[in-house]
Protein backbone atom coordinates (compact mmCIF):
# COMPACT_ATOMS: atom_id res chain seq x y z
CA UNK A 1 0.00 0.00 0.00
CA UNK A 2 1.51 3.72 -0.78
CA UNK A 3 1.35 5.73 2.07
CA UNK A 4 0.67 9.48 2.05
CA UNK A 5 3.31 11.60 3.76
CA UNK A 6 2.59 15.00 4.69
CA UNK A 7 5.45 16.68 6.79
CA UNK A 8 5.38 20.13 7.91
CA UNK A 9 7.40 22.38 9.65
CA UNK A 10 5.37 25.58 10.63
CA UNK A 11 6.82 28.93 12.14
CA UNK A 12 3.87 30.10 13.45
CA UNK A 13 1.32 28.09 15.82
CA UNK A 14 -0.48 25.54 14.31
CA UNK A 15 -4.47 23.89 15.34
CA UNK A 16 -3.40 20.15 16.04
CA UNK A 17 -7.70 19.35 16.30
CA UNK A 18 -7.92 21.16 12.74
CA UNK A 19 -5.53 18.80 10.86
CA UNK A 20 -6.50 15.69 12.25
CA UNK A 21 -9.80 16.41 10.62
CA UNK A 22 -8.79 17.61 7.63
CA UNK A 23 -6.26 14.50 7.94
CA UNK A 24 -9.23 12.05 8.58
CA UNK A 25 -11.30 13.64 5.65
CA UNK A 26 -8.43 12.53 2.94
CA UNK A 27 -8.94 8.78 4.37
CA UNK A 28 -10.50 5.99 2.52
CA UNK A 29 -9.53 2.91 3.67
CA UNK A 30 -8.59 3.37 7.37
CA UNK A 31 -11.50 2.66 10.23
CA UNK A 32 -8.06 3.40 12.59
CA UNK A 33 -6.73 7.18 13.46
CA UNK A 34 -3.78 7.64 16.47
CA UNK A 35 -2.42 10.72 16.98
CA UNK A 36 -0.22 12.41 19.54
CA UNK A 37 -0.23 15.77 20.70
CA UNK A 38 2.62 17.81 22.70
CA UNK A 39 2.16 20.93 24.05
CA UNK A 40 5.04 22.93 25.80
CA UNK A 41 4.81 22.85 29.25
CA UNK A 42 3.85 24.78 32.07
CA UNK A 43 6.26 23.52 35.02
CA UNK A 44 9.79 21.85 34.81
CA UNK A 45 9.61 20.97 38.21
CA UNK A 46 8.82 23.76 40.30
CA UNK A 47 9.95 26.26 37.79
CA UNK A 48 7.54 27.84 35.42
CA UNK A 49 8.24 28.00 32.10
CA UNK A 50 8.26 31.30 30.33
CA UNK A 51 8.87 30.24 27.02
CA UNK A 52 10.07 27.42 24.80
CA UNK A 53 12.22 28.25 21.20
CA UNK A 54 12.66 25.36 18.83
CA UNK A 55 15.12 25.25 16.38
CA UNK A 56 15.77 23.05 13.52
CA UNK A 57 18.16 22.77 10.51
CA UNK A 58 15.71 23.82 7.38
CA UNK A 59 16.01 20.88 4.87
CA UNK A 60 17.97 18.19 6.53
CA UNK A 61 15.70 18.46 9.44
CA UNK A 62 12.57 17.64 7.14
CA UNK A 63 14.61 15.24 5.07
CA UNK A 64 15.13 13.17 8.51
CA UNK A 65 11.45 13.11 9.24
CA UNK A 66 10.58 11.97 5.38
CA UNK A 67 12.96 9.18 6.09
CA UNK A 68 11.85 8.31 9.44
CA UNK A 69 7.86 8.24 7.99
CA UNK A 70 9.18 5.95 4.92
CA UNK A 71 10.46 3.55 7.64
CA UNK A 72 7.13 3.62 9.09
CA UNK A 73 4.87 3.40 6.41
CA UNK A 74 7.49 0.22 5.19
CA UNK A 75 6.76 -1.54 9.24
CA UNK A 76 3.67 -0.77 9.06
CA UNK A 77 0.18 -0.80 6.31
CA UNK A 78 -0.61 2.38 6.77
CA UNK A 79 -3.22 4.83 4.50
CA UNK A 80 -0.99 8.35 5.90
CA UNK A 81 1.32 9.41 8.03
CA UNK A 82 0.98 13.51 8.87
CA UNK A 83 3.79 15.45 10.86
CA UNK A 84 3.29 18.42 12.14
CA UNK A 85 6.54 20.78 14.28
CA UNK A 86 6.29 23.60 15.34
CA UNK A 87 9.71 25.64 15.63
CA UNK A 88 10.15 29.21 16.90
CA UNK A 89 9.30 31.19 20.21
CA UNK A 90 6.18 29.27 22.36
CA UNK A 91 4.14 29.68 25.42
CA UNK A 92 2.73 26.80 27.81
CA UNK A 93 0.10 24.84 26.71
CA UNK A 94 1.06 25.70 23.44
CA UNK A 95 1.11 22.94 20.45
CA UNK A 96 4.73 21.90 20.11
CA UNK A 97 4.25 18.51 17.23
CA UNK A 98 1.19 16.34 16.48
CA UNK A 99 1.36 13.19 14.79
CA UNK A 100 -1.24 11.25 13.76
CA UNK A 101 -1.27 7.90 11.69
CA UNK A 102 -3.92 5.43 9.98
CA UNK A 103 -4.47 2.76 9.09
CA UNK A 104 -6.90 -0.40 8.87
CA UNK A 105 -5.94 -1.77 11.73
CA UNK A 106 -5.35 -0.26 15.35
CA UNK A 107 -2.51 -1.81 16.47
CA UNK A 108 -0.65 -0.94 13.20
CA UNK A 109 -2.20 3.54 13.75
CA UNK A 110 -0.82 2.87 17.16
CA UNK A 111 2.41 1.50 16.99
CA UNK A 112 3.46 4.03 13.77
CA UNK A 113 2.54 6.88 15.63
CA UNK A 114 4.50 5.94 18.68
CA UNK A 115 7.38 5.06 16.87
CA UNK A 116 7.48 8.61 14.89
CA UNK A 117 7.61 10.11 18.59
CA UNK A 118 9.85 8.53 20.11
CA UNK A 119 12.31 9.10 16.95
CA UNK A 120 11.10 13.12 16.69
CA UNK A 121 12.35 12.95 20.34
CA UNK A 122 15.82 11.30 20.22
CA UNK A 123 16.36 11.34 16.46
CA UNK A 124 15.20 14.49 14.84
CA UNK A 125 17.25 17.51 14.02
CA UNK A 126 15.08 20.21 17.03
CA UNK A 127 16.90 21.99 19.23
CA UNK A 128 14.66 23.29 22.40
CA UNK A 129 15.88 26.24 24.53
CA UNK A 130 13.23 26.50 27.81
CA UNK A 131 13.28 29.64 29.78
CA UNK A 132 13.35 29.91 33.33
CA UNK A 133 13.28 32.59 35.94
CA UNK A 134 14.60 34.84 33.39
CA UNK A 135 17.38 31.68 32.33
CA UNK A 136 17.84 30.07 29.29
CA UNK A 137 18.30 26.07 29.24
CA UNK A 138 18.87 23.66 26.43
CA UNK A 139 17.02 20.43 26.83
CA UNK A 140 18.34 17.68 25.72
CA UNK A 141 17.33 14.22 25.73
CA UNK A 142 17.02 12.10 28.95
CA UNK A 143 17.97 8.58 29.22
CA UNK A 144 14.50 7.46 29.04
CA UNK A 145 13.81 8.44 25.36
CA UNK A 146 17.10 6.76 24.51
CA UNK A 147 15.05 3.88 25.81
CA UNK A 148 11.95 4.46 24.20
CA UNK A 149 13.60 4.63 20.97
CA UNK A 150 15.55 1.09 21.52
CA UNK A 151 11.98 -0.44 21.82
CA UNK A 152 11.44 -0.56 18.66
CA UNK A 153 15.23 -2.09 17.41
CA UNK A 154 14.93 -4.92 19.23
CA UNK A 155 11.95 -6.12 17.12
CA UNK A 156 13.74 -5.35 14.22
CA UNK A 157 15.69 -8.66 14.34
CA UNK B 1 33.72 29.73 1.06
CA UNK B 2 32.61 27.07 3.21
CA UNK B 3 29.09 27.38 5.33
CA UNK B 4 29.54 26.42 8.70
CA UNK B 5 26.50 26.39 10.56
CA UNK B 6 26.25 25.71 14.62
CA UNK B 7 22.71 23.81 16.19
CA UNK B 8 22.00 23.49 19.70
CA UNK B 9 24.19 24.67 22.47
CA UNK B 10 26.77 25.09 20.21
CA UNK B 11 25.05 27.77 18.43
CA UNK B 12 25.51 29.89 22.04
CA UNK B 13 29.18 29.81 21.29
CA UNK B 14 29.78 30.27 17.71
CA UNK B 15 28.14 32.04 14.97
CA UNK B 16 26.81 30.50 11.90
CA UNK B 17 29.13 32.22 9.01
CA UNK B 18 30.86 31.53 5.75
CA UNK B 19 34.64 30.62 5.81
CA UNK B 20 37.68 30.32 3.26
CA UNK B 21 39.00 27.00 4.97
CA UNK B 22 42.97 27.89 4.87
CA UNK B 23 45.30 25.45 3.21
CA UNK B 24 45.34 22.30 5.27
CA UNK B 25 42.34 22.14 6.50
CA UNK B 26 40.83 19.52 4.12
CA UNK B 27 38.59 17.26 6.70
CA UNK B 28 36.52 17.79 9.26
CA UNK B 29 39.16 16.34 11.77
CA UNK B 30 41.24 19.83 10.62
CA UNK B 31 37.93 22.13 10.71
CA UNK B 32 37.41 20.99 14.38
CA UNK B 33 41.17 21.09 15.11
CA UNK B 34 41.30 25.20 13.58
CA UNK B 35 37.87 26.46 15.31
CA UNK B 36 39.17 24.82 18.75
CA UNK B 37 42.06 26.83 18.56
CA UNK B 38 39.87 30.24 18.48
CA UNK B 39 37.55 28.91 20.77
CA UNK B 40 37.93 26.75 24.21
CA UNK B 41 34.96 26.06 25.28
CA UNK B 42 33.53 24.80 21.60
CA UNK B 43 37.22 22.91 21.61
CA UNK B 44 35.57 20.88 24.94
CA UNK B 45 31.96 21.18 23.65
CA UNK B 46 32.69 19.65 20.29
CA UNK B 47 33.67 16.27 21.47
CA UNK B 48 31.00 16.03 24.28
CA UNK B 49 29.08 12.44 23.55
CA UNK B 50 25.47 13.16 21.36
CA UNK B 51 26.94 15.63 18.51
CA UNK B 52 26.47 15.16 15.36
CA UNK B 53 28.50 16.42 12.19
CA UNK B 54 26.32 16.62 8.88
CA UNK B 55 28.30 17.79 5.78
CA UNK B 56 26.01 18.82 3.03
CA UNK B 57 23.26 17.54 4.88
CA UNK B 58 24.59 14.05 5.60
CA UNK B 59 25.54 12.44 9.05
CA UNK B 60 29.28 11.78 9.14
CA UNK B 61 31.45 9.71 11.14
CA UNK B 62 35.10 10.60 11.19
CA UNK B 63 37.22 12.31 9.48
CA UNK B 64 35.69 13.53 6.10
CA UNK B 65 37.30 15.42 3.09
CA UNK B 66 35.60 19.00 3.08
CA UNK B 67 36.23 22.13 0.52
CA UNK B 68 35.11 25.67 0.02
CA UNK B 69 31.91 24.57 -1.57
CA UNK B 70 30.47 22.56 1.40
CA UNK B 71 27.87 23.15 4.44
CA UNK B 72 29.39 22.13 7.47
CA UNK B 73 26.89 21.76 10.55
CA UNK B 74 27.89 21.16 13.98
CA UNK B 75 24.75 19.53 15.55
CA UNK B 76 24.59 19.37 19.54
CA UNK B 77 22.28 16.58 20.85
CA UNK B 78 18.77 16.98 19.52
CA UNK B 79 15.52 17.18 21.45
CA UNK B 80 12.33 17.03 19.64
CA UNK B 81 8.27 16.45 19.75
CA UNK C 1 -3.01 12.51 41.07
CA UNK C 2 -7.06 12.97 40.21
CA UNK C 3 -7.73 12.05 36.91
CA UNK C 4 -10.58 13.59 35.06
CA UNK C 5 -13.03 10.95 33.71
CA UNK C 6 -15.53 11.98 30.89
CA UNK C 7 -17.59 8.71 29.56
CA UNK C 8 -20.54 9.82 26.69
CA UNK C 9 -22.81 7.47 24.78
CA UNK C 10 -23.74 9.36 22.05
CA UNK C 11 -27.11 8.40 19.48
CA UNK C 12 -26.20 11.01 17.29
CA UNK C 13 -22.91 11.53 15.25
CA UNK C 14 -20.15 13.25 17.28
CA UNK C 15 -17.30 15.32 16.34
CA UNK C 16 -14.24 13.59 17.57
CA UNK C 17 -11.85 16.98 16.44
CA UNK C 18 -14.11 19.42 18.32
CA UNK C 19 -14.55 16.85 21.16
CA UNK C 20 -10.65 16.68 21.44
CA UNK C 21 -10.04 20.46 21.24
CA UNK C 22 -12.69 20.75 24.11
CA UNK C 23 -10.69 17.82 26.12
CA UNK C 24 -7.16 19.76 25.30
CA UNK C 25 -8.86 23.25 27.01
CA UNK C 26 -9.27 21.19 30.34
CA UNK C 27 -5.76 20.66 30.84
CA UNK C 28 -3.45 22.33 33.07
CA UNK C 29 -0.75 19.90 33.76
CA UNK C 30 -0.62 17.79 30.85
CA UNK C 31 2.10 18.10 27.65
CA UNK C 32 1.01 14.58 26.11
CA UNK C 33 -2.55 13.48 24.93
CA UNK C 34 -2.46 10.66 22.85
CA UNK C 35 -6.15 9.96 21.33
CA UNK C 36 -7.42 7.21 19.24
CA UNK C 37 -10.60 7.40 16.45
CA UNK C 38 -12.11 4.74 15.24
CA UNK C 39 -14.40 5.36 12.37
CA UNK C 40 -16.80 3.27 10.48
CA UNK C 41 -14.70 0.38 7.70
CA UNK C 42 -16.32 1.02 4.30
CA UNK C 43 -15.57 -2.58 3.23
CA UNK C 44 -15.60 -6.01 4.72
CA UNK C 45 -13.03 -8.12 2.18
CA UNK C 46 -14.57 -7.61 -0.79
CA UNK C 47 -18.41 -6.57 0.24
CA UNK C 48 -19.33 -3.20 0.42
CA UNK C 49 -20.37 -2.01 4.01
CA UNK C 50 -23.75 -0.60 3.74
CA UNK C 51 -24.49 0.34 7.41
CA UNK C 52 -23.06 -0.37 11.36
CA UNK C 53 -25.95 -0.81 13.51
CA UNK C 54 -24.26 -0.38 17.40
CA UNK C 55 -26.25 -1.26 20.61
CA UNK C 56 -25.13 -1.07 24.14
CA UNK C 57 -26.64 -1.90 27.49
CA UNK C 58 -27.78 1.37 28.97
CA UNK C 59 -26.38 1.93 32.38
CA UNK C 60 -24.54 -1.33 32.52
CA UNK C 61 -21.97 -0.26 29.74
CA UNK C 62 -21.48 3.23 31.21
CA UNK C 63 -20.72 1.19 34.55
CA UNK C 64 -17.98 -0.93 33.04
CA UNK C 65 -16.55 1.79 31.14
CA UNK C 66 -15.89 3.83 34.16
CA UNK C 67 -14.60 1.14 36.04
CA UNK C 68 -12.00 0.69 33.32
CA UNK C 69 -11.23 4.11 32.91
CA UNK C 70 -10.50 4.00 37.11
CA UNK C 71 -8.17 1.27 36.42
CA UNK C 72 -6.11 3.37 33.82
CA UNK C 73 -6.16 6.62 35.92
CA UNK C 74 -4.40 4.13 38.91
CA UNK C 75 -2.05 2.51 36.42
CA UNK C 76 -0.53 5.41 34.85
CA UNK C 77 0.06 9.25 35.82
CA UNK C 78 -3.06 10.58 34.00
CA UNK C 79 -4.78 14.34 34.16
CA UNK C 80 -7.74 13.47 32.24
CA UNK C 81 -9.72 10.82 30.14
CA UNK C 82 -12.20 10.95 27.74
CA UNK C 83 -14.40 8.39 26.08
CA UNK C 84 -17.19 8.54 23.74
CA UNK C 85 -18.52 6.03 21.93
CA UNK C 86 -21.68 5.95 19.49
CA UNK C 87 -24.35 3.75 19.19
CA UNK C 88 -27.05 3.45 16.84
CA UNK C 89 -26.65 3.40 12.61
CA UNK C 90 -23.77 4.51 10.97
CA UNK C 91 -22.80 4.69 7.30
CA UNK C 92 -18.99 4.17 6.27
CA UNK C 93 -16.35 6.80 7.64
CA UNK C 94 -18.75 7.87 10.48
CA UNK C 95 -16.61 7.97 14.09
CA UNK C 96 -17.93 5.31 16.38
CA UNK C 97 -14.90 6.12 19.33
CA UNK C 98 -12.39 8.41 20.68
CA UNK C 99 -10.37 7.66 23.35
CA UNK C 100 -8.26 10.41 24.39
CA UNK C 101 -5.56 9.89 27.26
CA UNK C 102 -3.57 12.97 29.09
CA UNK C 103 -0.51 13.00 31.03
CA UNK C 104 2.69 15.00 31.76
CA UNK C 105 4.69 11.58 30.02
CA UNK C 106 4.07 10.60 26.61
CA UNK C 107 4.39 7.17 27.42
CA UNK C 108 1.91 7.05 29.96
CA UNK C 109 -0.76 8.88 27.32
CA UNK C 110 0.00 6.63 24.78
CA UNK C 111 -0.40 3.45 27.28
CA UNK C 112 -3.50 4.19 28.61
CA UNK C 113 -5.32 5.22 25.47
CA UNK C 114 -3.98 2.08 23.77
CA UNK C 115 -4.87 0.35 27.21
CA UNK C 116 -8.52 1.68 26.63
CA UNK C 117 -9.02 0.84 23.35
CA UNK C 118 -7.55 -2.90 23.93
CA UNK C 119 -10.80 -3.21 26.35
CA UNK C 120 -13.64 -1.70 24.27
CA UNK C 121 -12.72 -3.85 21.97
CA UNK C 122 -12.89 -7.13 23.64
CA UNK C 123 -14.68 -6.20 27.07
CA UNK C 124 -17.77 -3.65 27.29
CA UNK C 125 -21.11 -3.99 26.28
CA UNK C 126 -21.17 -2.89 22.54
CA UNK C 127 -23.08 -5.30 20.06
CA UNK C 128 -22.30 -4.75 16.15
CA UNK C 129 -24.13 -5.59 13.46
CA UNK C 130 -22.88 -5.13 10.10
CA UNK C 131 -24.90 -4.63 6.68
CA UNK C 132 -23.06 -5.76 3.55
CA UNK C 133 -24.91 -6.76 0.51
CA UNK C 134 -28.37 -6.36 2.13
CA UNK C 135 -27.54 -8.68 4.72
CA UNK C 136 -26.98 -8.34 8.59
CA UNK C 137 -24.07 -9.87 10.02
CA UNK C 138 -23.47 -9.64 14.26
CA UNK C 139 -19.44 -8.59 14.48
CA UNK C 140 -17.98 -10.61 17.43
CA UNK C 141 -14.65 -10.46 18.90
CA UNK C 142 -11.46 -11.74 16.87
CA UNK C 143 -8.93 -13.97 18.52
CA UNK C 144 -6.29 -10.71 17.70
CA UNK C 145 -8.75 -8.29 19.96
CA UNK C 146 -7.95 -11.25 22.54
CA UNK C 147 -3.97 -11.41 21.72
CA UNK C 148 -4.46 -7.43 22.30
CA UNK C 149 -5.82 -6.68 25.57
CA UNK C 150 -4.04 -9.83 27.06
CA UNK C 151 -0.96 -7.73 26.49
CA UNK C 152 -1.81 -5.78 29.51
CA UNK C 153 -2.12 -8.67 32.13
CA UNK C 154 1.34 -9.96 31.58
CA UNK C 155 2.32 -6.89 32.65
CA UNK C 156 -0.02 -6.89 36.04
CA UNK C 157 2.12 -9.86 38.16
CA UNK D 1 -42.14 -9.40 36.87
CA UNK D 2 -38.50 -10.32 36.25
CA UNK D 3 -37.38 -8.12 33.28
CA UNK D 4 -35.14 -10.39 30.39
CA UNK D 5 -33.27 -8.45 28.37
CA UNK D 6 -30.94 -9.69 25.44
CA UNK D 7 -28.22 -8.73 24.06
CA UNK D 8 -26.55 -9.14 20.08
CA UNK D 9 -27.15 -12.54 18.74
CA UNK D 10 -29.18 -13.33 21.51
CA UNK D 11 -31.56 -9.86 20.90
CA UNK D 12 -32.48 -11.97 17.23
CA UNK D 13 -34.16 -14.86 18.86
CA UNK D 14 -35.64 -13.80 21.75
CA UNK D 15 -37.62 -10.55 22.83
CA UNK D 16 -36.91 -8.22 25.88
CA UNK D 17 -39.84 -8.54 27.76
CA UNK D 18 -41.32 -8.92 32.10
CA UNK D 19 -42.24 -11.82 32.66
CA UNK D 20 -43.57 -14.01 36.07
CA UNK D 21 -41.14 -16.22 36.95
CA UNK D 22 -43.52 -19.71 37.48
CA UNK D 23 -42.36 -21.10 40.86
CA UNK D 24 -39.38 -23.35 40.72
CA UNK D 25 -37.26 -20.66 38.11
CA UNK D 26 -35.42 -19.04 41.44
CA UNK D 27 -32.05 -19.12 39.75
CA UNK D 28 -30.28 -18.71 36.63
CA UNK D 29 -29.81 -22.02 35.65
CA UNK D 30 -33.29 -23.16 36.01
CA UNK D 31 -34.18 -19.78 34.01
CA UNK D 32 -32.27 -20.88 31.31
CA UNK D 33 -33.76 -24.29 31.22
CA UNK D 34 -37.05 -22.54 30.88
CA UNK D 35 -36.17 -20.17 28.24
CA UNK D 36 -34.46 -23.21 26.45
CA UNK D 37 -37.33 -25.04 26.55
CA UNK D 38 -39.36 -23.24 24.28
CA UNK D 39 -36.81 -21.76 22.01
CA UNK D 40 -34.37 -24.94 20.71
CA UNK D 41 -32.19 -22.05 19.36
CA UNK D 42 -31.66 -20.10 21.81
CA UNK D 43 -31.33 -23.32 24.07
CA UNK D 44 -28.36 -23.54 21.96
CA UNK D 45 -26.84 -20.19 21.79
CA UNK D 46 -26.81 -19.40 25.29
CA UNK D 47 -24.57 -22.24 25.98
CA UNK D 48 -21.98 -21.25 23.73
CA UNK D 49 -18.68 -19.88 24.47
CA UNK D 50 -18.25 -15.78 25.03
CA UNK D 51 -21.98 -15.01 26.58
CA UNK D 52 -22.28 -13.53 29.71
CA UNK D 53 -24.82 -13.52 32.48
CA UNK D 54 -25.66 -10.21 33.99
CA UNK D 55 -28.25 -9.92 37.25
CA UNK D 56 -29.32 -5.93 38.01
CA UNK D 57 -26.10 -5.27 36.37
CA UNK D 58 -23.33 -7.58 37.86
CA UNK D 59 -22.01 -10.01 36.08
CA UNK D 60 -22.19 -13.60 37.64
CA UNK D 61 -21.39 -17.22 37.09
CA UNK D 62 -23.07 -20.02 37.75
CA UNK D 63 -26.52 -20.37 39.19
CA UNK D 64 -27.31 -17.45 40.69
CA UNK D 65 -30.31 -17.19 42.68
CA UNK D 66 -33.35 -14.65 40.95
CA UNK D 67 -36.58 -13.17 42.18
CA UNK D 68 -39.39 -11.23 39.89
CA UNK D 69 -37.42 -7.76 41.40
CA UNK D 70 -34.40 -8.83 39.34
CA UNK D 71 -32.97 -7.78 35.96
CA UNK D 72 -31.48 -10.39 34.08
CA UNK D 73 -29.51 -9.64 31.23
CA UNK D 74 -28.11 -12.05 28.78
CA UNK D 75 -25.38 -10.96 26.67
CA UNK D 76 -23.42 -12.30 23.41
CA UNK D 77 -19.62 -11.93 22.74
CA UNK D 78 -19.42 -8.15 23.54
CA UNK D 79 -17.21 -6.06 20.32
CA UNK D 80 -16.99 -2.22 20.62
CA UNK D 81 -14.18 0.34 19.34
Amino acid sequence: MTCAIDIQISETPFDPEAAQAGFRKTLSKSGAVAAFTGVVRGHAGNDQVETLELSHYPGFTEKQISAICKTAAERWPLEALLVIHRVGVMSPSEPIVLVAAASAHRRAAFEAADYLMDYLKSDAAFWKKETRAGEAHWIEPRAEDYADKARWAQSDA
Amino acid sequence: MAKLLFFGRMSDIEADRDVDLPQGVSDTDALIDWLSADNPVFADMVREKGNSLVVNQAIVRGATPISNADEIAFLSPVSGG
